[in-house]
C-alpha cells in the first residue's frame, strides 16, 4: 500500500508538551523541541517529512494543537473549519 | 524592619521551597515570619507563588499586593508582578527564562544566571538555591548559614546527603551578584 | 513550653485536635482547608483514632451527630459552600446539645465565589445558617498560634456546655504558616464523663435517646428554654476579646479575625500621625463582647470597622454601641484584602465627616 | 404514653407461655396505625435482640419517618437522625463504637430517595451495621406523598392522577443495587404481613446481627411493608394490596447472603 | 394428629383493630368485638375455644397485644419474659 | 374583583403561582407545607407547567437553579430543615443573580423540633443562611390573603432584581383555611425578557454563562459590589410595612407575620384599658424598615417586640431604634403561641418599669 | 487568556485539511494539566457538536471539578453548577427547555461521592440528557485527594498509606449502577488516550446526542481518565497506569445498549 | 363578636368537615372565619381536630388553647379538651362514645346523642351533621340554612345527592337540643 502523504502543524505557544502526539504517531514523526516556549513547556515538533496525514496524533492533542492535512485523493473534499485558529490563516481551496 | 518578598514561577522551580528556606531561616533567627503560598486551582495553570514576610514585630497581612522584592523565575511572573515592586524595592529574576527583561527605573533589577550556574554545578534542581544566594546577597534577610540551618529543617531527612551540594548553589547565588546594590 | 514550629494553620489545627484527644474526625476535602483532612489521614493511622472521608459534607456532619452523641470527642472541618451544606446537621447538633468541634475556613461568596480568604460567613456562624432558635460558640482566631488554641479551647467549651464550638477562620490562616507552639495539654484529663451518650444501654440506666423531637409544642418550647439559659450562661462566662492600645483611645477599629492583624499595622500608622487609635478584637464572635464595647463606644469618636466582607459584624457593633459613637464600616470582599495605608485612609475621612460634623475641634471630642 | 393492657395475661397453670410481648420492647402504646408493619416490625427487632441477649450492646438510629419515635419503645440507646442520615449518623457511632451491634431503621423515603448518597456509600465503604429498611412504596410519615419505590400508577397524595414512568421513573430497587456492590454482605427481602413472613424476617434478623459479630460488611434486611392509612385501604386490604402491587416488583427472598468462604475467611 | 390446646390472651386496650389476627388464625379462634375499647377501636376476643397454640395470631399482631400459651407437652420449657407487660402478671411455671 | 374563595394558606400560595405564570415548581414533601406540592401536582396537568418532586431538597434548589438560569418562572417551597439543606443553593442562586420564588412555611426547630409553627428562621432568612454576602427580598404574609399576594409581588421582584425571593411563613399560615380573592394578573403581560437566560447561543449572541465562580479576588470583588449595588437599590426601592393605629401611639409593638395578628388583639385590649398601642409590622422583613421604624422610635414610651421565637428580629429592631426608646422583647417558641392577654401583661410590666425609671408620669412622657 | 498559536496552520495547496480544532470550542489556551484527559474530552464533544450542528441548541452544566471552567472554551451556553448537582441543574433545565440538548459533564469526585442521589435519580426517573462523566479515580481539582473511584491501594493526598478497601471500601462502578436502572437507556465507559479510544468516544458521543432526541431516557458516556498531577505521574506515564489500574476494575466498552425496540418503540 | 370553637374526635368521624361547614358557613355570612386543622403525624395515633374561629374582625390567632365552645367526639377528646372551655362556655359532646361525662359546673354542657340519631337516618357517617344540627341550635354561630349552602361548597360534587340526608341529619340534632341554654 502506497503511503499518503500528509502534514501536520503544530500550534507551538498552545502545546503544553504533554508528549501525547509522540507517543501515538505510528511513523514516529514528531519529537520534542529542545526549546521552550513562553509558557514553560517544551513543545512538539515535526522531525521528519514522513507524515502520512493519519490524525492519530492530533486526535489525542488534548489541547486541540495539531492541525493535519492530507494529499487530495480524489475523494469528496473536506471543508476547512478554521475560523478561529488564528487570524492569519488563508485557506485556498479548489482555486477559490 | 518588615520584608515583604514575593517568590514566583512555574510549579516544580522550587519557587514555594525557596520561600520555605526565607520563611524557616527568619523562624531560626527568631524573626516573626508568614509563608503563603498561591493555593488552589490557578496552579493547574502550572504557575505557583508565594509570599514571605520576615520582620520584627508580628506580620499584619500574610497576603500583600505590593512587595519588597519580587524573585521572578518565568516571563509570566516577571510581567505580572513587576508593577508590583515597591519604589526602591528589588526586582530579581533568572535570567536565561526572561526574554522581555523589566523595564522600571525607580527599582533595583538583577538578572540571575541561575540556570547557566546550576547546570555547572550539575544540578538543574539547585537553580532555586543559587537564586536564594543572590537575593540574600542583595537583601540580607537572613544570613546565609541561616539558610543553610534551614535546609535541615525543609528536606526531608533522606535528602539531607544533597545539602553540601545546597549550600555550593547558595554561596555561588552570592557571587553572581556583584558589587553594592542600590536603587538606580 | 514546647519547641516553636513552622506550620500552616491548618495543619496547626489537625495537630492541636490530635493532642486534644480527638477520637473521630470526619470530613469532605475542599479548598483552602483540605490539608487538615491530609494532615489526620496521614497522622492518625500513627497516633490513634478514627479519621474518615466522607461522601460529602451533608454526611460528614452527620457522622459527627453519630459519634457525638456516642461520647466522642469529634471534629468535622471544610470551607464556606460545604459549610453551607452542614446547616441542617449543625441545627441538629446544637438541639440535640451534642458537643462537637467544627471549622470552616472561609472563602470568598457568595456561590462557588472563589477560594481566596473572607469574612462572608460572619452572619452565617453567629447569627445561626441553620433553622430554629440556637446558637454556637464562635471562635474567631487572628494567626496560626490561635489556630491552635482554640481548637483546645473549642474541645473544651463543647463538653462542658454540650455545644457545638466552631472555629471560624479564613483561607489566609488555613493556608498560610506562622510560628506555633502547642501547650501541654492532657486530654485523658480534660475529657468529661457523658453518661447521656449511647454507649450501650447498661442495666443501672435508662436507654439514652438522642434527640431533637418534642412533638408537643410544650415540650419542645421546655428544650428552648434549656438551650436559651444555656446560652445566656455561656453569654456570661465565656466572652472573649482583646483590646491594643484602647487605655487612650479616640478612635477604635472594630476587627476580628485576619482583619485584626491589618488594623494593628493601621494603628501604628494612625499613632505615627499623632491619631490615638485603638483595637477592639472579639475572640468569641459569638458570644459577642457587647458590654465592653458599649463602655469603650463612649471613650471615642468614632468606631471604624474593618472585615474582609460586605458588612456584617457591623450589626453586632452597632447593637453593641446603641448609638452612643458614629460606627462606620469598611470592607473588601471575594477575597480581596485592604491594606493598612487603605485602611487608614478610610478612617481618617470619616473622622473628618465626624469631627466636621460635631463642629468641635479635635481636643474638646471627649 | 405509657399504659397498660387491660386484660392481663394469667399463667392458666397447666400451660407453657410459647408468645408474648419482648421484654425489650416499652410497655408503652406505639402510635402506629392500625395494623401498620412499622409495629410488627418493632415488635419482632426486640424479640430479636432479646433473644441474642444484646440489649446492653446495642445502638439504634431511626429516622424522620413514621419510626422516628422509635426510641419511645425500642430499650435501647437510640438516636433519632435527620431525614436521610441514618446511615451516615450510625457510620459516625460505629467508628466510635466499633464493638456495639448498630442498626438504623430506615424508611423507603429516607434510604432510597433523600439518603440515596448516605445510603449507597455506607454499603459501598462496607460498613460494618444493619439497615432494617421498611418499604412501604409511599412518604408515610408526612400524609401519603409518592416514594421512589412507589408502584407504577398508584395514586397519591403527590401523584393524583397514578405514577407516572415517564415523569417520575420506575420504582427503585435500591437493596437490588446495595447487593451488587463489594461492601454489602448480606441483603435479603422479607415481609411482616403473615406469621410465616414474620418468622422468616426474625431468622433474617438473626442472621444479620450474627454477620455483624464478624465484621464483614453491610447487612441489610428490607421488609416489604403496608401503609394502610397511606394506600386507603384496610389493614387486611392493604396486605392484599402488597401481595399483588409491591410483591410483584420487589418479591421476597434473599438477594445477597455470603458464601463459606465469606464467612470464614 | 391429635390437636394441641393452646390459649390466647389479649391486651384488648393495646387492640387497634387491624383484624390481622383473624385472619391468620387457622382456626379462626377469634372475631372481632362489637364493643370499642378506650381508644375507638373494635377489638379482638376470642370466639371458640379451640385455640392450638401456634403463635400466629400473635406474630402477626402488629403490637404485641396476644400472648400465647400451650399445653405442656414435656418439651423444654420456655422461660417466661413479661416483666414488662403489665405489673400484675402472676406465672406460674412448674408450681414455682 | 374575583370571588372570594376559603383556602388554606398552602394553597393559596400554590393556586396564586399558577396565577402567575409559573413555569416549572421542584420540592420535596415537608409538613407543614405538602400541600403546595400536592396542590400543584393536582393542578399543572391541567394547567400547564411542570411539577417535580425532587429526591431531596438539595436536588429541589438545584433544579431551581436550573430552571432558573433557563429562564423560567420556578418557585420551590419547604420547611425549616428542607430550608437548611437549601442553603449552598440558595448561595449560588443569589450570586449567579437568578430570580426564583422560595417560601419557607417555618415550623419549631431547632433539630427536628416541631411541626407546629415558629418564627425561628427570622435570621436564617434575613442575615443570610447561606456563605457569602448576598440578601435575598423576604416577604412575611400574615394572612391567607398575603399568602397569596406575596407570590405575585415575589416573582415581579425576583424578575425585575434578579434575585432570590422568599416568603417567610409559619404552619399556621400554611394549614389554617381563611378567606382569599385572587387579583386580575396577566403573566404574559408581567414576565420580562432575561436575555442572560442559557437558551441557546444563537449566531446574534455570546454564549450564556449561569456561574458564580471567579478565581481572581479582583473579579469576585466586582461581582460582590454589583450586588451590594443591587441590594441598596432594594433598600431604597422596595420596603413595605403596616403600621396600626401608630399616630397616636405611645407604646409600640414590633411584630411580623402571625405574630402581629396577636398583637393587633392586645392593643385593642390595651386600648380598653386606655394605653395608647400601635403596631409596626415589617412586610418586607428584608430590606427592613430601619428608617422608618427609628422615627416612630422617638415618639414612643418604648417598643415591645413579640416573636414566635427567642428574639430574632428585635436584633432589627434595636438596630433601627439606635438606643432611642427601650426595646423589650418577648417570644414563646418550639410551637407555642402567646395569648393577646400575655402579651399585653409582658408590655404592661415593661412599661411600668419605664414609666417608673423614667420618673415621670405618663402625662409627662412625650 | 486569550491567545493565538504561533505557528499557524498554512493550507498545503494541495492538501485537504483533515483535522483542526473544533469551531465551537473557543480559542483559548485551557486551564487543565498537560496530558489531561479533561481537555480531551473537551476538545472532542465540541467536535461532535459542531459535526451534529447542534451548537445553538445545546445546553451545558459543568460542577465544580478541574472541568468547572468549561464554560471558558465551550462555546455553548452553560451553566456552572454546585458540587455535586449537576444532573439536579440538567434535571432543571430539560424541564423547561425540553427541545434543547442538554449535558452534564462531571468528575468522580461529583457524580460518584457527593452527587451520588442527585446522579442515581436523574437516572432513574430516566431525564433525558446526557452525563459525560469523566472518571479519573481522583479529586483533581482539590490537589490529588481520595474520591470513590481510586483504585484499592493507590496512594493519594487523602490515602497515604494507599487506599485501604477495609475502611474505604472498593472503588465504585457507578455507570454498571446507573445501567441497571430502566431510566438509563444508553451507558458506555470510554477514553480518550489513543487516538483509537478517541474515535470511540466520538462516536459514543454521537449516539448518545442522537438518542437524546428520542426522549427515551439518559445516557451517560464514561471516560476514564488520567490525572498526571495528581497521580504524579508525566501524561504518557498516567495513561499506562491507567491502562494497567483504572480499566482493568473499569473495563471499557458498552454498559448498556438499546435493543431496537428500544429505539424504535 | 368572636366564637373559638374546637371539634375533635377520632380521625374518619367527620371533625374536620363538621368544622369546615362551620367555617364555610361564616365565609357565606360575610364573617371572618379561620379554621385550622391538627396537622402531622399526631394524626397517625387517630386523633383529629379543627379550631373554627368566627368573628365580625380579622382573627387575631389561628390558633388558641382557650375555647368559647368544645364539640367531642370521644372521650381522649373530652378528657382533653373540657378544661378550655372558658368558664360559661360550652361543652357538647356525643353522648354514647364518653364513658366518664365531663364534671365541670362553669360551663354549659350539652350530650348530643348522635350516633343514635345517625343510625335512625340509617347513616352512620352524618353523626356529625347531627352534632353540628345541635351545636348551631346551642351556638346560633351561623344560621341553619347558611349550613345547608356550606355543604354544597365542601362536599365534592358527586355527593350532593347526599345533601338532603344531611339536611334532615343537621334538623335533627337540632331538635335533640331541648329549651334554653345556659350556663349551670
Ligand atoms: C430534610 C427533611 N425533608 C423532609 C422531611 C419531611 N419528611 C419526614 S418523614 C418523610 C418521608 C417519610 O417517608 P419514609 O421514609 O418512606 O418513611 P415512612 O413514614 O413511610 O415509614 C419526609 C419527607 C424532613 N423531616 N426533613
Ligand atoms: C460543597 C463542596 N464541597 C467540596 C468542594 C471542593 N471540591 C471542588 S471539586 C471537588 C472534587 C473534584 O473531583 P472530581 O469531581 O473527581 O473532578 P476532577 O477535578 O477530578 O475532574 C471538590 C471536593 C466544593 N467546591 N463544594
Ligand atoms: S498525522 Fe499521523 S503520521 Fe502525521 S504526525 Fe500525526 S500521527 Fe504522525
Ligand atoms: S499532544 Fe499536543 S499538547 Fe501534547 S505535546 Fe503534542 S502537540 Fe503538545
Ligand atoms: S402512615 Fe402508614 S406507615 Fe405511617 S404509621 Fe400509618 S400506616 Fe404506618
Ligand atoms: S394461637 Fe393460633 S390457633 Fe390460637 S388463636 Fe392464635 S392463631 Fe388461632
Ligand atoms: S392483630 Fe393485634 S391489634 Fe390487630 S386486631 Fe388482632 S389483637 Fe388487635
Ligand atoms: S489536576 Fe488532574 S484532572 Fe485536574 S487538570 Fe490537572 S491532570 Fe487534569
Ligand atoms: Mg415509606
Ligand atoms: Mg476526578
Amino acid at each position: 500500500m502506497a503511503k499518503v502523504k500528509g502534514e501536520v502543524k503544530i500550534a507551538i505557544e498552545t502545546c503544553k508538551g504533554c508528549e501525547l502526539c509522540i507517543h501515538e504517531c505510528p511513523q514516529e514523526t514528531l519529537v520534542m523541541s529542545d526549546e521552550l516556549n513562553q509558557r514553560g513547556y517544551h513543545y512538539a515538533v515535526v522531525a521528519i517529512d514522513n507524515c502520512t496525514g493519519c490524525t492519530n496524533c492530533a486526535l489525542v492533542c488534548p489541547d486541540a494543537c495539531i492541525t493535519v492535512y492530507r494529499e487530495q485523493r480524489g475523494k469528496k473534499k473536506l471543508v476547512a473549519q478554521l475560523s478561529n485558529i488564528t487570524e492569519n490563516v488563508t485557506i485556498t481551496i479548489d482555486g477559490r | 524592619m518588615t520584608e515583604e518578598t514575593i517568590i514566583a514561577g512555574f510549579g516544580g522551580q522550587g519557587v514555594l521551597s525557596m520561600g520555605m528556606l526565607l520563611a524557616y531561616g527568619g523562624v531560626i533567627e527568631n524573626q516573626e515570619v508568614s509563608w503563603m503560598p498561591s493555593y488552589g486551582p490557578e496552579m493547574r495553570g502550572g504557575t505557583a507563588n508565594c509570599i514571605v514576610i520576615n520582620g520584627d514585630e508580628p506580620i499584619s497581612s500574610p497576603i500583600v499586593s505590593r512587595f519588597d522584592s519580587v524573585v521572578a523565575f518565568n516571563q509570566p511572573s516577571l510581567d505580572k508582578f513587576e508593577a508590583a515592586v515597591k519604589p526602591g524595592g528589588l526586582l530579581l529574576y533568572e535570567e536565561e527564562a526572561i526574554l522581555n527583561p523589566p523595564t522600571r527605573t525607580d527599582i533595583t533589577i538583577i538578572a540571575v544566571p541561575a540556570a547557566k550556574a546550576a547546570i555547572e554545578l550539575k544540578n538543574q534542581k539547585v537553580t532555586n538555591l543559587v537564586m536564594l544566594g543572590a537575593f540574600l546577597k542583595a537583601k540580607g534577610i537572613i544570613k546565609p548559614q541561616t539558610a543553610v540551618k534551614a535546609l535541615y529543617k525543609v528536606l526531608p531527612e533522606r535528602h539531607h546527603k544533597l545539602i553540601p551540594l545546597n549550600e555550593k548553589a547558595l554561596k555561588r547565588g552570592a557571587e553572581l551578584v556583584r558589587g553594592e546594590i542600590t536603587a538606580n | 513550653m514546647s519547641e516553636v514550629l513552622f506550620m500552616k494553620g491548618n495543619e496547626a489545627l489537625a495537630e492541636a485536635a490530635i493532642r486534644a484527644g480527638l477520637d473521630a474526625y470526619f470530613g469532605y476535602p475542599i479548598t483552602p482547608q483540605s490539608e487538615i483532612l491530609e494532615y489526620l489521614t496521614a497522622q492518625i493511622p500513627k497516633r490513634g483514632g478514627v479519621v474518615l472521608q466522607a461522601e460529602s459534607e451533608v454526611a460528614a456532619i452527620n457522622m459527627i451527630y453519630g459519634a457525638a452523641g456516642a461520647g466522642s470527642r469529634v471534629m468535622t472541618t471544610t470551607s464556606s459552600p460545604g459549610f453551607s451544606l452542614m446547616q441542617e446537621g449543625i441545627s441538629y447538633i446544637a438541639s440535640a446539645q451534642l458537643p462537637c468541634l467544627l471549622a470552616n475556613v472561609v472563602r470568598g461568596g457568595p456561590g462557588l465565589g472563589t477560594i481566596q480568604p473572607s469574612q462572608g460567613d460572619y452572619f452565617q456562624a453567629t447569627k445561626g445558617g441553620g433553622h430554629g432558635d440556637y446558637y454556637m460558640i464562635v471562635l474567631a482566631p487572628s494567626t496560626v498560634q490561635e489556630m491552635a488554641d482554640f481548637v483546645y479551647l473549642g474541645f473544651d467549651l463543647a463538653d462542658k456546655y454540650r455545644t457545638p464550638v466552631m472555629i471560624l477562620a479564613d483561607g489566609a490562616l488555613g493556608q498560610g504558616m506562622e510560628k506555633v507552639t502547642f501547650p501541654d495539654y492532657d486530654p485523658a484529663a480534660r475529657k468529661i464523663a457523658k453518661p447521656w451518650a449511647t454507649t450501650g444501654k447498661t442495666p443501672d440506666r435508662e436507654r439514652n435517646v438522642i434527640t431533637s423531637l418534642y412533638l408537643q409544642p410544650e415540650k419542645m418550647e421546655e428544650l428552648n428554654l434549656v438551650l436559651q439559659k444555656k446560652y445566656n450562661t455561656i453569654r456570661q462566662n465565656e466572652i472573649l476579646w482583646e483590646e491594643y492600645l484602647t487605655d487612650d483611645a479616640e478612635v477604635l477599629f472594630t476587627a476580628f479575625g485576619l482583619a485584626a492583624r491589618i488594623v494593628r499595622k493601621t494603628i501604628q500608622l494612625a499613632r505615627e500621625k499623632g491619631i490615638k487609635a485603638g483595637l477592639f478584637r472579639p475572640k468569641t464572635v459569638w458570644p459577642f463582647p457587647y458590654k465592653c464595647l458599649n463602655e469603650l463606644a463612649h471613650q471615642v469618636d468614632l468606631i471604624q470597622d474593618i472585615e474582609l466582607n460586605a458588612g456584617q459584624m457591623v450589626e453586632d457593633v452597632r447593637l453593641g454601641v446603641e448609638g452612643a459613637t458614629p460606627v462606620f464600616f469598611h470592607g473588601r470582599m471575594g477575597g480581596m484584602i485592604p491594606t493598612p495605608e487603605e485602611v487608614l485612609e478610610k478612617m481618617e475621612a470619616n473622622l473628618a465627616t465626624v469631627r466636621g460634623r460635631n463642629g468641635r475641634p479635635k481636643e474638646d471630642v471627649r | 404514653m405509657s399504659e397498660k393492657g387491660t386484660v392481663v395475661a394469667e399463667k392458666a397453670s397447666e400451660m407453657d407461655l410459647v408468645y408474648c410481648r419482648p421484654e425489650s420492647l416499652l410497655d408503652v402504646r406505639m402510635h402506629y396505625c392500625p395494623g401498620c408493619g412499622h409495629t410488627t416490625t418493632h415488635k419482632i427487632l426486640m424479640e430479636v435482640i432479646d433473644q441474642l441477649n444484646i440489649q446492653e450492646e446495642t445502638i439504634g438510629v431511626a429516622p424522620v419517618g413514621c419510626a422516628v419515635l422509635a426510641y419511645e419503645y425500642l430499650n435501647v440507646d437510640m438516636h433519632q437522625a435527620a431525614h436521610g442520615r441514618a446511615t451516615a449518623v450510625a457510620t459516625g457511632i460505629k467508628a466510635v463504637q466499633p464493638d456495639k451491634y448498630v442498626f438504623t431503621y430506615q424508611g423507603d423515603g429516607d434510604l432510597a430517595a433523600i439518603g440515596t448518597a448516605e445510603t449507597i456509600h455506607s454499603a459501598n465503604r462496607g460498613e460494618n451495621f444493619l439497615i432494617i429498611f421498611i418499604n412501604n412504596g409511599i412518604y408515610g410519615m408526612t400524609g401519603g406523598q409518592m416514594a421512589p419505590t412507589t408502584p407504577i400508577g398508584e395514586k397519591t397524595a403527590t401523584s393524583p392522577y397514578g405514577r407516572d414512568k415517564k415523569t417520575a421513573g420506575a420504582p427503585i430497587d435500591i437493596t437490588n443495587l446495595l447487593a451488587q456492590l463489594p461492601g454489602t454482605f448480606y441483603a435479603t427481602r422479607q415481609a411482616v404481613h403473615s406469621a410465616n413472613a414474620v418468622r422468616k424476617t426474625k431468622k433474617a434478623l438473626i442472621k444479620a446481627f450474627e454477620y455483624q459479630k464478624l465484621d464483614k460488611g453491610l447487612c441489610i434486611v428490607e421488609v416489604v411493608s403496608n401503609c394502610p392509612s397511606g394506600w386507603k385501604l384496610t389493614p387486611y386490604e392493604s396486605n392484599e394490596w402488597m401481595k399483588e402491587h409491591m410483591m410483584t416488583i420487589y418479591p421476597l427472598g434473599d438477594i445477597k447472603t455470603p458464601s463459606k468462604e465469606d464467612l470464614l475467611s
